[in-house]
C-alpha cells in the first residue's frame, strides 16, 4: 500500500504471479487450467443447485409459475411458463421469490425492481391474477399453493416480466404533471397553503408510477387514448392545489376534460383496488368530472 | 400499443375470472341499458297499433301478445333488467356525486339481491293471468 | 364570455344530462312499471282504457317526456358505449346521425300514437 | 453518439437538482440514468429536510450542529455553504409545488429532530423523499430537460494522462437497457455523477437494491480519490428479512426494544441509561448487536420492537405507515405483536472526493448526492441532513458545470491535496486482479474528446462481449459472499481481525469475478449483464470501504473500532484517502478543514 512505494508492489504481484503459473504451468497451461475448473465448478454448481431443490421440503417451499418471454432468444419466442421451487421464510414476499429464483436457478430471468418498500413503482406485475408490487405482496397472504406471476396486461411485453411503460409515461406527461402557479411570492417567502388543502390532494400525492391501475382498467385496455386514470389522478393532484390559482385550474380542467379525458372513465373502481398506495382513483376521477360541469355551468 | 403481447387464452377469455365489482356493474348496466332501449323501440311499434283506425286493433295485438306464456315471461325478464338498471344507475349517480364510493361493492351485490328479490315477488302478478 | 362559451366541450353536457334523464327516468319508469304491470294488469289493456289515461293532460305531459327522455337517455348511452368501444372518425359521425335519425323517428311516431291515443283526434 | 453540454448521471434528488440548475444557467442538459428518474432511491427517505427557515433560527446553528454532528471530519466550508445555501433550496421546492406539511396559518411544518438544536426539519408526511423527488422530476418536465432513462452508464471518458488531475472528462458511455445498444454521450461543460449510495455492498441495508456504488467506482477507477469510505451509517430499526426502515418515529413515540428473554434491554444492561431507546443511531445499533451475539437475540438475529402499549389510537394516528410496512414486508402486525428490528446499513458519508462546488480533481467531472463526499457529513450525518445535501450541492454542481461564476472553493481535492502517507497493511493485496492499468490506459495517449470517447466506448463493447461470450460464474455469487463478508465483519462492529477478513474476501472475490460471465445470451433487456457489471462496482466499493476501515485506528461518529475505544482527535482529525492509482489503491491522509471563510470549530466531545 502506500506505504511501499509503486514498483515495489508491482514487482510483488509479478512474482506471485509468476511463481503460481511455474508451478502450475507443469502440469498444464493457465488457460487450460482456467477452462478446466470452468468446468469443473459448471458440474458442480450444477450438482448443488439440484441438491438444492431435491432437499427444499414440500411444506417449507413455494412454487412459482412465472410468465417467460423474450423476442430474441430461441425457445422463448413462444411466451410459456416456467415453475420454480423457493424455499419459504417467514415474511416473503413475491419479490423474494423472484430474486430467489433468478440468483440461484436461472439469471436470465428479467424483471424491474429496486426499492424492495413499494416506493419505486418498479415492480408492478399481475399476481395471481390482479395487479400488485411484488415487493408488497406476502407469500403467504396470498393463500395459494402456487404463485402466478405474468407481466402487467394490456402493455406491451419487452421480454419475461418487463413491459413497454412509455405509453403509460406518455400520458402522465399529456397532463403536463407539473406545479405552476398564477404567481409565486418573492423569491425568499414561500407560498401559503391550508392544511386542509394539503389534506385534499394528500393521496393524490402518493402516486409512484407503477402503472397498476391503467392496467386493470378495461376502458384503458380498450381504449388507447385514454389518459387512463394515473393520468387523470395527477391532473387533480394540481387542479385542486390551492396555491396554483383559478386560470391554471381552468386550464387543467380543459385538458382532462378532452374526448380522451374523465368522460371515457366508466366508474368500474378497479384502479382503485388494485392502487398500491390506496390512492382513491375514481373519487378523485369523479370530482374533476363534477368540476368539469361545473366550470361549464359557469357560463350559461 | 394498442395490444399487450397475445397471451391467448389469459388476455382474452381468462380475464372475466378476474373481474372485480364494479367490472360487472358496468357490464351489467351496459347489457340493461340496451335491452331497454331495443324494447322502447319495440314497444312503440307495438304501440303503433293504436293509429290503427280500428281501436279494436290495438286492444287485441296487446291482448293477444298478453296471451303468450312466452311473453308474459319475457316481462318478468324484462322487469328484472328494469330494475337492476334502475338500482345500479341509483348506485351510478351515488357514485357520480362521491358519495358512499367505499360501499360501492356491497351496493352492486345490493342491487343484485334486490333484483332478485323483486323479480320473483312479481312472478306471480305477471305471469298469473296466463297460468290460472 | 364569449370565447369561454365556445370553449365548451359536450363531452361534459351529454354527460350531466344522461345523469339528470336518469333521474327524471327513476320516477316515471317505476310509475309506468308500476302502474300497467300491477294496478292496471297489462293483460287486460284496452285502447279504451289507455284512451282515457291518455287524454288526461298531466299523464299525457308526462309520458310524452317519458319517451322524449328515455329515447334521449337510451340513445345517448348507445352512442358513449360505442365511442368508448373506439368508435372514431367517419364512421363515428355516421353512427351519430344515424342514431339521431332513429330518435327522432321514434320520437316522431311515438308522440303521433300518443296522440292517437288521446280521444283528441 | 450523443452530445450535450452537461451530462448529469442518475437521477435522484441529486441528479435532478443538479439537471434544473445547468438548464437555469442555459445549458442544454440530460440526465441518462439506469432506472426511470422517480425509480430514483431518494423517493425512499421518510423523515425531513433540514433548513434553518425560522427567524429564530439561523445557518450559524444549522452549521455548528452539523459539524458536531459530523464528529469533527467534516469541512467547514462544506458545512457552512450547506447551512447557508439550504433554505434557499427548500423554499424553492416550496415554489415548485412540493407538498410540504402545513401549519394553521399555511407556512411549512418543522419538527424536531436528532441532533439538531432547533426544530428545523422540513417534511411532507413521512413521505418527504417521495415528494421531493416527483416535484423535481415535476419540475424537469416542465423545463424539457432530455432525460435518457433507464440508460445504465458503464463508464466515464477520461484522457489518459498519468496525473489524474490532469485529466479531463469528456463524457460517458452508456447502455440502453432496452436494445443492449452502447453509445457515447459527449459532454461539452461537464458530467455530473449521482448515482447515490453503495448500500449494495452490505446484504442488510435499506438502500435499494439499484444502489451499487456505481458513480463511486466510475470515478475512483478514473483517477478521482475516495474520501472517509470508512464512515457507513448504520440504523438500528430495518425489518430482518428485507431491511426496510421502521422510523425512529416509533421510538420517539415511545416504543420499546427487548430482547430474547423480555427484557428491555437498553436499560437492563445499561447501553443508555438516561436516553435508553433514543439514544442516538450509532449507540442503539450496537446494543442490539450486542444482545445478539451475547445470545440474547431472537432466532439469533434480531431484538424486537413493541409500541403495542401506544395503543391502536395513537398508532393509527400517528404511526400509520408503520403498522402498512410491517404488514407488507415482515408479514406481522405491529397492532397484535412485536415488530422484529436488527440493524441494517442505511448512508454512505463517505465517497467521491470533491469540493463545494461538486467540482472533482479530474476537469469536467463533479459529483453530488450520496455518492459524493463534499465533506459535509463527516463521521456521522444527522438525519434530515442528506436531501438538504442533494438540493445545495446538486443545484451548486449544476450551476458550475454549466459555467456559472462562482466564487473559487475552498476544499483543496485531489491527490496533491495530501498530507500525510498512509499506514495499513492490508493482509492482501488490494486492487484490480493483475492490475495493469486496465481502466485507464495512462500513456497520454488519447487526450481529444471524440478520440476518448470512442477508445472508451470500444473498450466498454469488448467488455461487454467478453462478459457475454464467457461461461463461467454467476456474479450474484460473488456478490453475495462479499455482501456476507461486509455485514459480518465491517459492520456497526469493526476489529483489526475481522475487517482483514472482509479483505481476504473481497480479494477471493475479485479472483473469482474473472471467471464471471452472463448466461442470458439477449440483447433485450439483459438484466443479468447490467448486475454483472455492478458486482463490478460493488466490489470496489466494498474493498474502499474496508480499507478505510482499517486504516482508522480510533473510535468517531459512525465507525466503532474494538481495539481503539476513544476518539483521538490529535492523530485523526484527518481524512481517509484512497487513490485507485491505476489497479494498485494507494491509501494516504489529508487535512480535515474545521476552519472556513466566516467560522472556526473547536472539536469538542459529543454528547446529547
Ligand atoms: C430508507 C431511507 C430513508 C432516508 N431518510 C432520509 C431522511 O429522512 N432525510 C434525509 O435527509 N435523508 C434520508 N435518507 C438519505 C437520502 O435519502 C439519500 O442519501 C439520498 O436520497 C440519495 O440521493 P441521490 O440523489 O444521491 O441518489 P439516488 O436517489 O439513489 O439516485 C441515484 C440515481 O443514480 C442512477 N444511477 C445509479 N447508477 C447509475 C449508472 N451506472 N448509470 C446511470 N444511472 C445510474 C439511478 O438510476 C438513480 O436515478 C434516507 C435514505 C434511506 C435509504
Ligand atoms: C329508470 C331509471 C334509469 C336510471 C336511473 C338510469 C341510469 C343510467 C345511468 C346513470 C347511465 C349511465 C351509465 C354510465 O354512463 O356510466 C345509464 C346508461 C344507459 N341507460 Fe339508463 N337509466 C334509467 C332508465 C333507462 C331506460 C328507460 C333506458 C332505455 C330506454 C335506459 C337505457 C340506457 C342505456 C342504453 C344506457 C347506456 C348503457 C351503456 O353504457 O352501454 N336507461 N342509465
Ligand atoms: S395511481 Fe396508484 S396504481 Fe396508479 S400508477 Fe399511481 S400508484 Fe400506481
Ligand atoms: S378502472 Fe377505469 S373506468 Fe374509471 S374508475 Fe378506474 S378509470
Ligand atoms: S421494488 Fe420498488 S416498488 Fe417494489
Amino acid at each position: 500500500m502506500s506505504t511501499q512505494t509503486e514498483p515495489e508492489s508491482e514487482t510483488e504481484i509479478e512474482e506471485s504471479e509468476a511463481a503460481a503459473t511455474e508451478t502450475e504451468s507443469a502440469v498444464e497451461s493457465p488457460g487450460d487450467r482456467r477452462r478446466r475448473e470452468k468446468g469443473e465448478r459448471a458440474v458442480e454448481e450444477e450438482a448443488k443447485r439440484k441438491e438444492a431443490e431435491e432437499t427444499l421440503d414440500e411444506e417449507d417451499t413455494v412454487q412459482i409459475k412465472v410468465f417467460r418471454y423474450d423476442p430474441e432468444v430461441e425457445g422463448k419466442q413462444e411466451p410459456r411458463f416456467d415453475d420454480f421451487h423457493v424455499p419459504f421464510f417467514k415474511g416473503m414476499t413475491v419479490l423474494d421469490a423472484l430474486i430467489y429464483a433468478r440468483d440461484t436457478y436461472d439469471s436470465s430471468l428479467t424483471f424491474r425492481h429496486s426499492c424492495r418498500q413499494a416506493v419505486c413503482g418498479s415492480d408492478a406485475l399481475f399476481i395471481n391474477g390482479s395487479q400488485r408490487l411484488a415487493c408488497q405482496t406476502q407469500i403467504a397472504d396470498l393463500d395459494s399453493e402456487t404463485v402466478r406471476v405474468e407481466p402487467l396486461p394490456h402493455q406491451d411485453v419487452v421480454k419475461d416480466l418487463v413491459v413497454d411503460m412509455e405509453h403509460f409515461y406518455d400520458q402522465m406527461d399529456s397532463v403536463e404533471p407539473y406545479f405552476d402557479a398564477d404567481e409565486l411570492p418573492d423569491g425568499d417567502e414561500t407560498q401559503r397553503q391550508t392544511p386542509e388543502n394539503r389534506e385534499k390532494v394528500k393521496m393524490s400525492t402518493r402516486c409512484i408510477w407503477c402503472g397498476a391501475c391503467m392496467s386493470s382498467c378495461n376502458i384503458a385496455a380498450d381504449d388507447n387514448q385514454y389518459l387512463g386514470p394515473a393520468a387523470i389522478n395527477m391532473a387533480y393532484r394540481f387542479a385542486m392545489d390551492e396555491r396554483e390559482g383559478e386560470i391554471r385550474k381552468e386550464d387543467r380542467i380543459k385538458i382532462i376534460e378532452q374526448e380522451h379525458g374523465v368522460w371515457r372513465c366508466q366508474t368500474q373502481f378497479s384502479c382503485t383496488e388494485v392502487c398500491p398506495k390506496d390512492i382513491p382513483l375514481t373519487e378523485h376521477i369523479q370530482e374533476l368530472k363534477r368540476e368539469a360541469v361545473k366550470s361549464n355551468l359557469k357560463f350559461w | 400499443m394498442s395490444h399487450s403481447y397475445d397471451r391467448g387464452f389469459i388476455e382474452d377469455f381468462g380475464r372475466w375470472r378476474e373481474f372485480s365489482a364494479g367490472m360487472w356493474a358496468w357490464i351489467f348496466h351496459k347489457f340493461t341499458g340496451w335491452v331497454l332501449i331495443g324494447y322502447l323501440f319495440t314497444h312503440i311499434a307495438v304501440l303503433s297499433t293504436a293509429t290503427a283506425s280500428d281501436p279494436a286493433v290495438y286492444t287485441d295485438t296487446l291482448q293477444g301478445l298478453e296471451a303468450l306464456v312466452i311473453v308474459r315471461f319475457l316481462e318478468v325478464g324484462l322487469l328484472a333488467v328494469a330494475v337492476f338498471h334502475i338500482l345500479n344507475g341509483v348506485r351510478l349517480l351515488f357514485v357520480d356525486l362521491g358519495v358512499g364510493l367505499e360501499a360501492q361493492d356491497r351496493s352492486f351485490y345490493a342491487s343484485l339481491v334486490l333484483t332478485g328479490a323483486i323479480t320473483v315477488a312479481s312472478v306471480p302478478t305477471f305471469v298469473g293471468g296466463v297460468l290460472a | 364570455m364569449a370565447e369561454h362559451y365556445s370553449s365548451f366541450q359536450r363531452g361534459g353536457t351529454r354527460w350531466l344530462l344522461q345523469r339528470v334523464t336518469a333521474v327524471f327516468l327513476i320516477g316515471v319508469l317505476a310509475f309506468h312499471f308500476f302502474l300497467l304491470h300491477f294496478v292496471n294488469h297489462a293483460s287486460e289493456i284496452t285502447f279504451a282504457g289507455t284512451a282515457v289515461r291518455m287524454s288526461q293532460v298531466g299523464y299525457f305531459a308526462t309520458m310524452w317526456l317519458f319517451l322524449v327522455t328515455a329515447t334521449f337517455h337510451g340513445v345517448n348511452g348507445v352512442y358513449n358505449a360505442l365511442i368508448n368501444q373506439g368508435l372514431e372518425g367517419t364512421r363515428k359521425n355516421a353512427v351519430k346521425w344515424l342514431l339521431v335519425l332513429a330518435s327522432l323517428l321514434l320520437v316522431a311516431q311515438g308522440t303521433r300514437v300518443a296522440i292517437a291515443m288521446t280521444n283528441l283526434v | 453518439m450523443y452530445e450535450h453540454d452537461v451530462i448529469v448521471v442518475g437521477a435522484g434528488g441529486a441528479g435532478l437538482r443538479a439537471a434544473i440548475a445547468a438548464h437555469e444557467e442555459g445549458a442544454d442538459v440530460a440526465l441518462v440514468t439506469k432506472l426511470h428518474p422517480v425509480r430514483s432511491h431518494t423517493g425512499a427517505a421518510e423523515g425531513g429536510i433540514n433548513a434553518a427557515l425560522h427567524e429564530e433560527d439561523s445557518w450559524e446553528l444549522h452549521a455548528y450542529d452539523t459539524m458536531k454532528g459530523s464528529d469533527y471530519l467534516a469541512d467547514a466550508p462544506a458545512v457552512d455553504t450547506f447551512a447557508q445555501d439550504a433554505p434557499e433550496e427548500v423554499i424553492n421546492l416550496e415554489h415548485w409545488g412540493m407538498p410540504f406539511s402545513r401549519e394553521e396559518d399555511g407556512t411549512v411544518s418543522q419538527r424536531p429532530f436528532g441532533g439538531l438544536s432547533f426544530a428545523r426539519t422540513t417534511y411532507a408526511g413521512a413521505e418527504t423523499g417521495h415528494h421531493m423527488l416527483h416535484t423535481m422530476y415535476q419540475q424537469v418536465v416542465k423545463r424539457g430537460i432530455e432525460v435518457y432513462d433507464e440508460w445504465y452508464v458503464t463508464n466515464l471518458a477520461v484522457t489518459d494522462h498519468d496525473d489524474p488531475e490532469d485529466r479531463q472528462c469528456h463524457g460517458v458511455v452508456a447502455y440502453e437497457i432496452a436494445t443492449g445498444e452502447i453509445e457515447g454521450f459527449r459532454a461539452n461543460d461537464g458530467v455530473i455523477l449521482a448515482t447515490g449510495g453503495p448500500g449494495q455492498a452490505f446484504d442488510h441495508t435499506t438502500n435499494a437494491i439499484a444502489n451499487t456504488g456505481d458513480g463511486a467506482a466510475m470515478a475512483y477507477r478514473a483517477g478521482v480519490p475516495m474520501e472517509d469510505m470508512e464512515m457507513i451509517q448504520f440504523h438500528p430499526t430495518t425489518l430482518p428479512s428485507t431491511g426496510v426502515l421502521i422510523s425512529e418515529g416509533v421510538r420517539g413515540e415511545g416504543g420499546i426494544l427487548y430482547n430474547d428473554e423480555g427484557e428491555r434491554l437498553m436499560f437492563e444492561y445499561g447501553y443508555a441509561n438516561n436516553a435508553g431507546e433514543l439514544a442516538s443511531r450509532d449507540v442503539v445499533a450496537r446494543a442490539e448487536l450486542t444482545e445478539v451475539n451475547n445470545g440474547r437475540g431472537i432466532e439469533d438475529e434480531y431484538v424486537d420492537l413493541d409500541m403495542r402499549h401506544l395503543g391502536e389510537e395513537r398508532i393509527v394516528d400517528r404511526l400509520e405507515n408503520i403498522l402498512h410496512l410491517a404488514e407488507d414486508f415482515e408479514g406481522v402486525d405491529g397492532l397484535e405483536e412485536p415488530m422484529p428490528v436488527k440493524p441494517g446499513q442505511h448512508y454512505a458519508m463517505g465517497g467521491v472526493e470533491c469540493d463545494e462546488n461538486g467540482e472533482t480533481c479530474i476537469d469536467g467531472l463533479y459529483a453530488a448526492g450520496e455518492t459524493a463526499c463534499v465533506s459535509l457529513h463527516g463521521a456521522n450525518r444527522l438525519g434530515g441532513n442528506a436531501l438538504p445535501e442533494l438540493l445545495v450541492f446538486g443545484a451548486r454542481a449544476g450551476h458550475h458545470a454549466a459555467g456559472k461564476d462562482m466564487k473559487d472553493a475552498e476544499i483543496q481535492t485531489g491527490y496533491s491535496a495530501k498530507s500525510e502517507d498512509g499506514d495499513v497493511e492490508p493482509p492482501v493485496e488490494p486492487g484490480a486482479v493483475g492490475a495493469s492499468g486496465e481502466d485507464a490506459a495512462a500513456d497520454g495517449a488519447v487526450v481529444d474528446a471524440d478520440e476518448v470517447l470512442e477508445h472508451t466506448i470500444e473498450r466498454e463493447r469488448e467488455r461487454v462481449e467478453a462478459l457475454m461470450e464467457g461461461d463461467g460464474l454467476n456474479h450474484a455469487e460473488v456478490r453475495s459472499e462479499v455482501q456476507k463478508s461486509m455485514t459480518a465483519t465491517v459492520n456497526v462492529f469493526r476489529e483489526e481481525e475481522g475487517i482483514k477478513e472482509a479483505l481476504r474476501d473481497i480479494r477471493r472475490a475479485r479472483e473469482r469475478y474473472e471467471d464471471v460471465s452472463v448466461s442470458d445470451p439477449s440483447r433485450t433487456y439483459n438484466t443479468d449483464l447490467i448486475h454483472t457489471i455492478e458486482t463490478r462496482n460493488v466490489l470496489d466499493v466494498a474493498e474502499a470501504i474496508a480499507l478505510g476501515a482499517l486504516a482508522r485506528r480510533e473510535f468517531r461518529g459512525a465507525h466503532w473500532r474494538a481495539e481503539y475505544q476513544e476518539r483521538r482527535d490529535e492523530d485523526w482529525i484527518k481524512h481517509t484517502m484512497l487513490a485507485w492509482n491505476d489497479g494498485t489503491p494507494e491509501l494516504y491522509y489529508k487535512p480535515v478543514l474545521l476552519e472556513s471563510q466566516w467560522k472556526e470549530y473547536e472539536p469538542k466531545e459529543r454528547s446529547y
